[in-house]
């Protein structure tokens, strides 16, 4: 059951199933998905389940094409590598299909974000020195050798600087040119989708704009909680509600026990 | 090199651990971690170490809430959904505890070079990003960028090999030798164990040398790069070991509570859990004892 | 991805070897050479070839004897105690084949950048021999030698990686999707097929995925690698397959007397044994027969 | 049997068989030796099962400490993997274990080699164009990364020229510190046991000197067998005959079929 403090959405959906239902739906059937831990899981899980059961799940840890159990927590859970076609090592994923070119879509969790789609995973500044964060993980390497990058993440202003303290792992850099100039592939593009809206670089300006909001989300709460000021696509469209299905299986299947989404929504609903 | 390497923790880590050895870390967050080698390490107070890995958890941050860690260099701390590793993080914080950061990919590249014997690996990752040290240099040893010489202006970066002076990993099975079996998977361990100058393997099971000579492609690394076979059955807990019992959430929390507070929780839980115990059999029984491995087991044994 | 790649072996050949095509060659000696399929390369009389290989033995040369091959790259060419390879021999005595000479370690090294996406892998081998170009560049594109940035005047080769077009393996068992299984030596194949842009893999028995998914280190490369599954039992005869039946030395002999006297020799041999029969299977029937190739299978099972 | 044009030499023993015995005997127990396809894979085995049963036995093609049964006629034999400990890949043994530093002898068969020991099997130059060899495999390897390298090769004068036409694997190159300039470890040395005498390097000078006569061999006819002109020791010994138990585990256990001393036996009395 979403939590009283986040309104319900479309097809009684919390904000954060529709984050990650949304989020699900940007995975094409078929597609080769580096998978980060925790929501990436979730929300790739849930696509497997769903409109893509053809999905290649590749995690960190060294496993393949895995049929994950619900719900792992880590990506060296027993559960998250279930069925794999391959347990094997670390080398042969972030090497021989990372970075030699073979994953089509990088996932990550939450992270600070910059306008340029930067991420900062290292060490947050703070009045009395730094706050120190977990640090890269395979999230530099993902964001340096794929060629779409799918980020979900809860829409908090601090979240979202002008300019990351920190680049662990790097998006257009400094902008337009600056993938080249770095010598990474600049064949790149990133979405961010959140529980209020959803963010993609602009094909242009490399920057990130708003391109889709979550139902009853005004567009001036967007630009609230986020650090940096992005630009609103022309376009701008309303994120679906959910499927029956894809709902029952979220709650039922995949999160019984609410490990994720409980976590989820307390977070947001900080913001209530 | 056909010796019986069959020996306790205790003098396993009193024969190949040295106060201020870079010490590499086998297993990953809540997987496989080497807690039973850690714990050795922690009784005896072996200090002023470099721990190496690619993902550092849980064992890293016993060692560093013990006292006994100068640097870390690694590709992340943390223990995931349990939080992150809070020993380490106050130390980076307060300037106690030095890091260098890395990728997976470049940490995993430098155990690879030290495995091939090679002073460095090319690795495309760190490009534009922090992780790479200022053009001018910046901290020596950690990366270098250079040009494809077969395709000038395309930067390549390097990074130097690392071999460190004794890893400590534990597995599913291993025989007198060391010849060591890995199932389910293996993370960063085969390019770290073959880059170190020793090796201290804990394992689950120990099996002859006529069963690894049975299935000799399933030999994870052979007995040439291990130095001393230590058999503790649940030698990862409270982390899992695939195949064998899944992690227990409720003792991860328990230290991690402990590693939050800081200061003299820490002390404490290592008393309790370390330091009390004149093995780690004694700490299996006080944290969790027969039925709850039993039960742990049978988890592992309903999702593989 | 998840597609069902089983198709027969003039398919595979036909839609991913194409003429002057960079074509990794699996196999070693007298040991798991994918003959069935490059016996349909023969066939097919798909030309302009590169072969690449570690060491390079009875297919490479069956390759060059059908006048496919305009250059070959590796550490060495030979059938051992069964001689060298003649054809390969002869074509480059008589400046018809081009080669370029690498140690073995060089030759995997390659295969490795390959496999890790990166441009060049280092070796410390080649150093002082002939085997490295002359300083002032040589051949481009062979090895270059620069220094340890970590402690300069130490120099270091690197070797360009390559990735082969196509490589073609032959393997114990593999599944519909392409998830291989190699069991007993496994070469440089592990290296070559990552690095390859197309694998065809035939293979001795074809298993489900579900047994695949039992034993998930067992898998030696993941089907993402594969593009075609070739069902060939006794396919990388008359060399052997560890663990299903020992190489048959009459007829490695019997190609060696023609390869040795070339010309028309080979050309007959080539026409006996493949022009002369539509698919893998007929040769087998022709140059063994079941009754021989049981007794191979008998031979192996002795000493395995 | 010996073959009748080659006198036998102490207790029956042809000079090929005492050639296997003494190259053998210069393996020490519990070393780590890298073998060669042919001789050096049965001079090995013959260690093996007699005073070095803890040799670990390393082949190229990925085989760790195997248990060799007779005969092997190739590094991918089967029976050279008989019971190893690991079947692995090349890149395990050349790159893991002997570029690592971990190989203690490296054991090579037949070349061409120089007074400086560097060793040829790449190309001959003959008056009209070349004669191709097999090339380096992992010699070139071996001799650039160990210690102590062990050749096993019948005397011929073609096969021992003052100077190699193509350095496939590296000895001393030119002599005195030739390594170092290279760039190769200089902690190496070179034995060569032949069917008529064992050249070892001389410590200062760096070039093969006969340090010892195979039984009833005089000197002059291993100079007249050699194309450089080497240095003789004064401390110049002669190979001892072998122990009854080397020849019966060579004739019966290793070799029944002669495969390897039947053919060495042929290409030596091409001399007599």
């Amino acid at each position: 059951m979403p939590s009283g403090d986040t309104p319900a959405v479309g097809a009684g959906a919390s904000r954060q199933e529709l984050m990650v239902i949304e989020a699900a739906r940007r995975l094409r059937d078929g597609e080769v998905v580096f998978v980060g831990t925790g929501l990436p899981l979730l929300a790739t899980t849930l696509a497997q389940r769903t409109h893509a059961p053809h999905i290649v799940m590749v995690i960190e840890s060294g496993v393949i094409a895995p049929q994950v159990r619900p719900t792992p927590i880590s990506v060296s859970d027993p559960k998250a590598m279930y069925r794999a076609v391959r347990l094997g090592t670390l080398r042969e994923v972030l090497g021989g299909l990372l970075q030699r070119g073979l994953i089509d879509v990088g996932f990550l969790g939450g992270a600070q974000i910059d306008r340029y789609a930067n991420i900062n995973s290292t060490q947050i500044a703070r009045p009395h020195g730094i706050r120190r964060l977990p640090g890269s993980g395979g999230a530099n390497d993902m964001a340096s050798h794929c060629r779409r990058l799918l980020i979900i993440t809860h829409h908090e202003r601090r979240r979202f600087p002008e300019r990351c303290d920190y680049i662990t792992s790097p998006g257009f850099l400094d902008g337009p040119g600056g993938r080249q100039r770095a010598g990474l592939n600049p064949d790149f593009s990133v979405a961010v989708v959140t529980d209020l809206a959803v963010m993609e670089n602009d094909p242009e300006t490399c920057a990130l704009r708003v391109t889709a909001l979550m139902p009853g989300v005004r567009v001036e709460e967007v630009l609230a909680e986020t650090g940096f000021r992005p630009e609103v696509a022309p376009d701008l469209r309303a994120v679906a509600p959910p499927a029956s299905d894809d709902l029952r299986v979220l709650r039922d299947e995949l999160d019984p026990g609410r490990l994720y989404l409980k976590a989820e929504e307390a977070a947001s609903s900080r913001r209530a | 090199m056909y010796a019986d390497k069959v020996m306790s923790a205790a003098e396993a880590v009193a024969r190949f651990v040295r106060p201020g050895a870079v010490l590499g870390m086998g297993g990953q967050n809540i997987g496989r971690v080497p807690m039973a080698l850690t714990h050795e390490i922690i009784r005896q107070r072996i200090g002023g170490l470099t721990v190496v890995g690619c993902n550092l958890s849980i064992g890293m941050d016993q060692l560093v809430g013990a006292g006994l860690v100068r640097r870390c260099e690694s590709g992340s701390g943390n223990l995931e959904r349990f939080g992150t590793t809070f020993c380490w993080r106050r130390g980076i914080e307060d300037g106690t505890l030095e890091v260098e950061d890395y990728s997976h990919l470049a940490m995993v590249s430098r155990f690879l070079a030290g495995e091939m014997g090679v002073p460095f690996m090319p690795v495309r990752s760190l490009l534009g990003s922090d992780l790479l040290p200022p053009p001018d240099g910046g901290r020596p040893g950690k990366a270098v960028v250079t040009e494809n010489p077969w395709s000038p202006a395309e930067p390549v970066v390097l990074v130097p090999a690392l071999q460190p002076d004794v890893s400590i990993v534990h597995v599913q099975r291993a025989d007198p030798l060391g010849n060591i079996i890995i199932e389910g998977f293996a993370t960063h361990e085969p390019e770290m164990i073959r880059a170190s100058r020793h090796v201290i393997v804990s394992c689950e099971t120990l099996i002859t040398t006529d069963e690894v000579r049975a299935h000799p492609e399933r030999t994870t690394v052979p007995f040439l790069y291990v130095d001393a076979v230590v058999v503790q059955p649940c030698g990862a807990y409270p982390t899992s070991t695939y195949g064998f019992y899944d992690y227990d959430a409720d003792e991860v929390s328990a230290y991690q509570e402990a590693a939050r507070a800081g200061g003299p929780a820490v002390e404490a839980y290592l008393a309790a859990n370390v330091w009390a115990h004149g093995t780690f059999d004694g700490y299996l029984m006080r944290a969790a004892g027969p039925p709850h491995l039993e039960a742990l087991a049978e988890a592992m044994r309903e999702i593989t």
